[in-house]
């Protein structure tokens, strides 16, 4: 039934206007200083980060949201 | 509510109430000898505040004291009331006077003056916090000292303010303030940091500091340095005394020291040519040389009666001290023996006996003036 | 030394307290007694007495150890753990340090303890972990230090013991993630497990959650990533459910 | 010049060994010896902490350490403290290593003796002298003693305060906490001098004045002065006030979010008034709380416009950098599994740190009734500027009661009894009781087991086993026997953070014999509806809950509303409504007053009354002390209470500790004020009861226990009055 369930928050909360500043050759303390650091790491593949983000509220999960960086040495080469 | 604690809490026993230990008095012995002293009249002057530190004051017209908020005149030789004049405020500082006036300061910062003979206002002027002693005047100024730390010099014409000086003062200090000292063109005031300091009569310009010593180490109590005893000027020179800290022989125009000796008395000194009189912190009475203050002798009797400062007498035979339980003592300035003992006002005394014309006048916390003479 | 000048002597200043002529050896006995009988009250007054009276001496070093033994029974962790430590400063050149480290340890591997835990155990895995990190370095100590001494066995059975249920506490709060849908929070739990737990059973649990919070977060290369260390390390657990 | 070392040799010593000696000699034979070393030898055997003084000397390639032993203490005793506790003193010494048993160190001593006279000082006791005796024991010993003369705290014997104008000084003596005292309050320590308290005064006047629009307010000077026996105190306080200010524009920056606009409480050509400011800016951080931004700050710039008095405001709001959870990590926890707290947190790892969940988090916590206090702290994760891990430290309270043994209760004489409850089974939260009791009244069983996370989300389910024979023969209610069995299943729903659905169902089966006493209510229910009856009963009710912790609450509220039925298909068919409500509100750190209220009614369905055995009864410790348990409300045919349909109670309460036991944990004392009765169908406010009276509870190791003493204040004469009551597992 209906019943109340708290509301999950997971991941970087980022709104457009930040994640539009991002832009490609910037380097990894600028993305850090605009969007913080990325929650998902991958210990395997040190060049790309991961920025996803989902709200479930009263049961229900948002649609989820992605932001890819694909860095080379120390500066973003494509972002999706 | 940090300071209201809760009935219930004191109703059934909560914290053991501490109760106060008053120190041991040892027992005053029997007077034998002639007795050199008799008292010439007594009177009530009114009310007064326990806690108030007020010197009585005579000019040849009267004899003068202050008690609650009025402050009164009396004849000198019979002790008869003059006048009586009430300032509507409780009076803190004072009696002094001089060039006509009388002066008395109040605790919500009033410095007044009244006609020596009259007794009517002349002036009033607002020197901002409590008065806490007043000056005699000379060369048409006047200065006050108020509890903030700050030396006044007035117009003692109108009560204009010609200058303010002020001292840092520690946050805890005993109360009270020490009489400025006015000599020739300059006034010497002693502050609550154990500092002495000279300063120009009419300009208020630093003219001379000393710095008698302070502890550093222990209790707020221990930290005490209060400079609030009487400053004795004699000749070219000046002797006065802080709590925890020294008594020194200083120049009184150039403000260097003399000699000094480890001393703690809140109550300063007195002094002739033949010895420089103080009384110390545990209540003993010494007699220290002037020339390099080597103790002469020390009376032990008043301990604990925490006795004012000591007072000459006219003829310097005696010095006269009145303590806490209302006794005024002749000590024989020779030797330190005490000849004679009245009692004065029962509820003690906190300024020293006044000299005026051979006549010693004492002004106690109740508000009882009495005058004395010794043979 | 002065130890065996420790006779019985007469106190007969009357400043000091009055004082029953109870040598130290008498004292050390009976704590003993009061000790193995289950009176540890008892007992650390006597322990205490003794420290008290002849401080210092060869007897005084065993009342110390023996109080702190008695407090741990007494169900009082840390007068216990204090009373240790402040005899490993006086006596670092004891015979018994190698008993002192054990006894630190099992002071914080059987902290809050009770005896309704005859009646209801009490699960072990998901307690406090600093308590068991401490016990276990405890135990590390007593092994390096004192490789032969006769408590060692038992503290290496007691750090196996630690090890893994340090690694099961973390994979069960992953899989409390999982529950909850917190996958992200899963994903880093289950990471952290692998990084910092390896060789306790825990791991193979960590990587599934590894793998199904990775695909819940639509991140099929992680998942896949994942799978292929099942497969190397466990290959007979490549099937199993994502339902927490 | 250095040489090899061929010997040490110590003398000196008579209780200490050589072996301690050497070990803390930082030097072996053998090895080359020089004069740098000798430092390093002095220092560590100082270090020690067992000798008085250390001495080197060399004969030949022999080092000589010639030591003097300090005396250990024998025996430590002060006299003379009042107001400070032996046991704190003695916790201070052990600290700085004076203890019986320990090396007497005087220096340690006699920093010991000023440090507490600074104590007594800085608490106003200005006429403390502390002083200590040390006299050498036999054998090695001394005896230590500390002689405290305490003095009184210093009174205040006047407040002035001048540079006043636009206030009165009465009204700003008002505002003080120190000040002379008044002739009746007798109780009051307003005037006791305390550092502490006049800094908080002259901060209770600069904001006085700062929210009246003085904001240039300063406290020019203020002087504390001692009298000469320095047992009184007079304070001066010297205020510069300065002018009213006006708020003229007010401005946001840094943010465009009109929500956020809104929530300035500061309007233009209102007086400035600090604590509105304040306000405002605590409303901006929460709000930016909730969304993750932690270390929000609002910085306010003022611009002065002196001509005609008005001040400028300009909210410049920093929202920072959003600050994420890593790790939440669950400390303290001896007996209950990390789970137990952690389904409880509102806030998540990887995500944004929300100073209202975190909060939401404390209080679920603190309100598990096997936790005694709980502390959330963060801290930064190293190498990151933007997350911090958790630590939630949690203080356990044993929640296991196991009572056992022989009880006396009033009503039911003599009564053996055994049952564990355990609202922490085995750690897991879940809940387990059973219990089994024998009296001549009565003879029970019951086992109830609820785990209120049987789902992830808090769904809550349990059951209930029960078997119960009364013989209300001798209690003072109406007569009959009965004995019943039955067995229920419930659940319960969360709606929200604070309030949930009740549900449950159940059968039981109750058959009542009559006995020749039995009144004609009973006789006639038994002829018209036989002994034996089977129900089904299921109850529904809402429940409101806010309060801080569900032991002695000190603040929030409870509120639960209900329906019982005995559902068609039972052999009775009624309804009870119920109402429990209580209030707690803080009046100073541990105390607190207490609100309590209830109303139930009850009926059967069509026109047959609600069964005799259903009726609610009032009087007795639960409900309106002072009285016998269920004494009161209208008699039955042979004078006994029957109970009544209609049951209606209230309690005033406040709680607070036990002045002199107050370090016995979980025992509380109370003043009451009780209110209540039962009624057949009508309220009639006349029959309601009051009394009055003192209470101690105590929540011991084996349950809660008890103990009222209460005077009715309107006993009609048929009642039956009892002041003196006790109970073991009442609720609180």
């Amino acid at each position: 039934c209906s019943n109340y369930k708290p509301t999950i928050q997971q991941g970087n909360a980022l709104d457009s206007t930040t994640v539009s500043q991002i832009k490609v050759g910037m380097s990894k303390s600028d993305v850090i200083q605009a969007l913080g650091s990325p929650l998902l790491t991958d210990d395997f593949n040190q060049s790309r980060w991961d920025y996803l983000y989902y709200v479930t509220e009263r049961g229900q999960r948002s649609e989820q949201k992605n932001l890819t960086l694909q860095f080379d040495g120390n500066v973003i080469t494509k972002i999706n | 509510c940090s300071g209201q604690s809760f009935p219930g809490s004191q109703l059934l026993g909560g914290q053991q109430k501490a109760s106060y230990v008053a120190p041991v008095l040892k027992p005053l012995e029997k007077i034998t000898s002639t007795a050199t002293a008799s008292k010439l009249w007594q009177v009530n002057t009114g009310t007064a505040l326990s806690h108030v530190k007020i010197h009585p004051y005579a000019n040849n017209i009267a004899v003068y004291a202050a008690a609650g908020s009025g402050v009164s005149a009396w004849d000198k030789n019979s002790g008869k009331s003059l006048w009586k004049q009430s300032l509507g405020e409780h009076i803190t500082g004072g009696v002094n006077g001089g060039e006509g006036f009388v002066f008395a300061g109040t605790n919500s910062g009033k410095a007044v003056a009244l006609d020596a003979t009259t007794g009517a206002i002349k002036w009033i002027s607002n020197v901002e916090t409590e008065v806490l002693a007043v000056s005699k005047a000379s060369l048409g100024v006047v200065v006050v000292r108020t509890i903030d730390g700050k030396l006044h010099g007035l117009n003692s014409k109108n009560g204009e303010i010609l200058w303010q000086r002020v001292q840092r003062t520690p946050e805890l200090s005993l109360y009270g303030a020490s009489v400025p000292l006015v000599v020739s063109n300059g006034v010497i005031a002693g502050f609550d940091n154990g500092v002495v300091a000279a300063y120009g009569l009419k300009t208020g310009q630093p003219v001379w500091e000393i710095k008698l010593s302070t502890q550093k180490s222990g209790s707020e109590v221990d930290k005490l340095a209060d400079i609030d005893g009487r400053l004795k000027s004699l000749g070219t020179a000046l002797f006065t005394s802080n709590g925890n800290g020294r008594i020194v022989g200083a120049n009184i125009g150039e403000g260097t020291v003399g000699w000094t000796r480890a001393f703690s008395s809140f109550t300063g000194a007195e002094a002739n040519a033949g010895g420089v009189y103080s009384t110390d912190d545990n209540g003993n009475v010494w007699k220290l040389n002037p020339k390099n203050g080597q103790q002469m002798w020390k009376q032990d009797a008043l301990e604990n009666r925490q006795p004012t400062a000591p007072t000459l007498t006219q003829d310097g035979s005696h010095i006269v001290v009145a303590d806490k339980q209302g006794n005024i003592h002749w000590i024989a300035t020779p030797k330190g023996k005490i000849t004679s003992r009245i009692s004065g006002d029962p509820a003690g005394y906190n300024t020293p006996p006044l000299n005026s014309d051979g006549v010693i006048y004492t002004l106690g916390r109740s508000g009882v003036l009495t005058a004395t003479k010794s043979q | 030394c002065s130890m065996l000048s420790q006779k019985a002597e007469k106190d007969t200043t009357k400043t000091a307290a009055v004082e029953t002529n109870e040598s130290a050896e008498s004292l050390l006995k009976k704590g003993r007694a009061n000790s193995a009988s289950g009176q540890y009250e008892e007992a650390i007054k006597n322990f205490e007495t003794l420290e008290a009276r002849y401080p210092l001496g060869k007897f005084a070093e065993q009342a110390m150890i023996e109080s702190a033994y008695a407090y741990y029974k007494f169900d009082e962790p840390d007068t216990a753990l204090d009373t240790i430590d402040r005899f490993s400063r006086m006596y670092p050149r004891s015979a018994r340090t190698d008993y002192a480290l054990y006894l630190r340890g099992l002071v914080n591997f059987n902290r809050g303890g009770s005896i309704l835990d005859k009646v209801f155990p009490r699960s072990f895995s998901d307690l406090d972990a600093v308590r068991k990190k401490e016990a276990f370095h405890d135990f590390q100590k007593l092994l390096t230090r004192h490789a032969d001494s006769k408590y060692a066995p038992d503290a290496a059975k007691r750090m196996g013991y630690l090890r893994n249920s340090l690694g099961e506490s973390e994979a069960n709060v992953a899989k409390h993630y999982m529950k909850r849908g917190a996958y992200l929070a899963a994903y880093n739990r289950a990471e952290y497990t692998i990084k910092h737990h390896q060789g306790t059973p825990a791991i193979l649990d960590a990587l599934k959650v590894k793998v199904c919070a990775a695909r819940a977060l639509k991140r099929e290369k992680l998942a896949s990533d994942t799978m292929r260390i099942i497969q190397l390390n466990f290959p007979e657990n490549t099937k199993f459910g994502c339902s927490y | 010049d250095s040489f090899v070392l061929q010997d040490i040799q110590v003398n000196g010593l008579s209780r200490i060994s050589a072996g301690t000696v050497l070990s803390n000699v930082p030097v072996r034979v053998g090895q080359t010896f020089d004069d740098r070393m000798t430092g390093d030898i002095v220092k560590s055997l100082y270090g020690t902490g067992l000798f008085e003084d250390v001495a080197l000397s060399r004969r030949g390639n022999i080092l000589i350490v010639k030591v003097q032993e300090r005396l250990a203490i024998g025996s430590l005793d002060i006299e003379g403290n009042k107001t400070i506790e032996t046991k704190v003193l003695t916790d201070a010494l052990r600290g700085g290593g004076i203890a019986p048993g320990r090396p007497l160190d005087k220096a340690a001593l006699a920093q010991f003796e000023k440090e507490l006279q600074k104590q007594y000082v800085a608490r106003g006791n200005y006429t403390a002298k502390v002083s200590s005796k040390v006299t050498p024991l036999k054998d090695g010993r001394a005896g230590v003693k500390i002689d405290i003369q305490e003095g009184t705290t210093a009174k205040i014997r006047n407040v002035k305060i001048t540079g006043n104008k636009a206030f009165p000084e009465a009204v700003l003596q008002k505002l003080l906490e120190s000040g002379p005292k008044s002739k009746l309050a007798v109780w009051s320590s307003k005037d006791e001098y305390s550092k502490a308290k006049l800094r908080g005064d002259l901060d209770n006047l600069s904001s006085f004045y700062r929210d009246r629009g003085f904001l240039r307010f300063e406290v020019v000077s203020s002087q504390v002065s001692l009298s000469d026996d320095k047992r009184f105190v007079n304070v001066n306080i010297n205020v510069k006030e300065g002018d009213q200010y006006r708020v003229g524009t007010v401005n946001v920056t840094g943010t465009k979010s009109l929500a956020i606009q809104k929530m300035v409480s500061v309007k233009q050509g209102q007086v400035f008034s600090q604590s509105k400011l304040r306000e405002t800016q605590k409303n901006f951080s929460s709000e930016m709380g909730k969304y993750g931004y932690a270390f929000a700050k609002v910085n306010v710039v003022p611009r002065f416009d002196e001509i005609n008095k008005k001040v400028d405001l300009t909210f410049d709001l920093k929202q920072g950098q959003r600050t994420y959870v890593r790790r939440i990590n669950v400390r303290g926890n001896y007996r209950t599994k990390d789970v137990v707290f952690r389904r409880e947190m509102r806030q998540l790892e990887s995500s944004f740190y929300s100073k209202e969940s975190v909060e939401n988090s404390r209080r679920r916590i603190q309100r598990l009734s096997f936790v005694e206090s709980v502390k959330i702290q963060t801290s930064p994760v190293a190498g990151t500027t933007d997350q911090v891990d958790l630590d939630v430290t949690v203080v356990e309270q044993s929640s296991n009661q196991f009572t056992a043994g022989v009880g006396y209760s009033q009503s039911a004489g003599v009564l053996f009894n055994l049952g564990l409850s355990q609202n922490n089974f085995m750690g897991t939260g879940k809940q387990l009781s059973v219990a089994g009791a024998k009296s001549e009244s009565e003879s029970s069983f019951n086992l109830s087991y609820n785990n209120p996370y049987y789902t992830e989300s808090g769904i809550g389910r349990g059951f209930k086993v029960y078997y119960d024979e009364t013989d209300a023969t001798d209690d003072d209610t109406s007569d009959y026997l009965s004995d019943k069995y039955g067995a229920s299943v419930n659940f319960s729903f969360p709606l929200g953070e604070d309030d949930s659905l009740r549900f449950s169902l159940g059968a039981e089966q109750r058959s009542i014999e009559t006995t020749d006493s039995s009144p004609d209510e009973v006789t006639e229910f038994i002829d018209a509806n036989g002994n034996d009856y089977t129900q089904l009963i299921s109850t529904l009710s809402y429940v409101k809950d806010t309060r801080d912790r569900t032991v002695f609450p000190s603040e929030g509220q409870r509120h639960s509303i209900g329906i019982e039925l005995g559902i068609p298909g039972s052999d009775l068919e009624y309804y009870k409504l119920k109402y429990t409500g209580s209030a707690y509100f803080p009046i100073s750190e541990n105390v607190t007053s207490v609100f309590k209220g209830g109303v139930s009614y009850g009926d059967g369905f069509g026109d047959d009354d609600l069964p005799f055995f259903e009726n609610f009864y009032s009087g007795g410790i639960r409900t309106v002390r002072g009285f016998e348990q269920s004494s009161l409300g209208p008699d039955d045919s042979s004078g006994d209470a029957a109970g009544g349909n209609l049951s209606v109670n209230a309690t005033a309460e406040i709680r607070f500790p036990v002045p002199m036991l107050s370090d016995v944990k979980g025992l509380k004392a109370s003043v009451f004020v009780d209110a209540g009765n039962v009624f057949d169908d009508e309220f009639d406010a006349d029959e309601v009861r009051y009394s009055a009276g003192v209470g101690l509870t105590w929540v011991s190791p084996l349950g809660p226990l008890s103990l009222s003493y209460a005077k009715p204040l309107n006993a009609e004469d048929d009642d039956d009055v009892q002041e003196l009551q006790f109970s073991v597992g009442a609720n609180f």
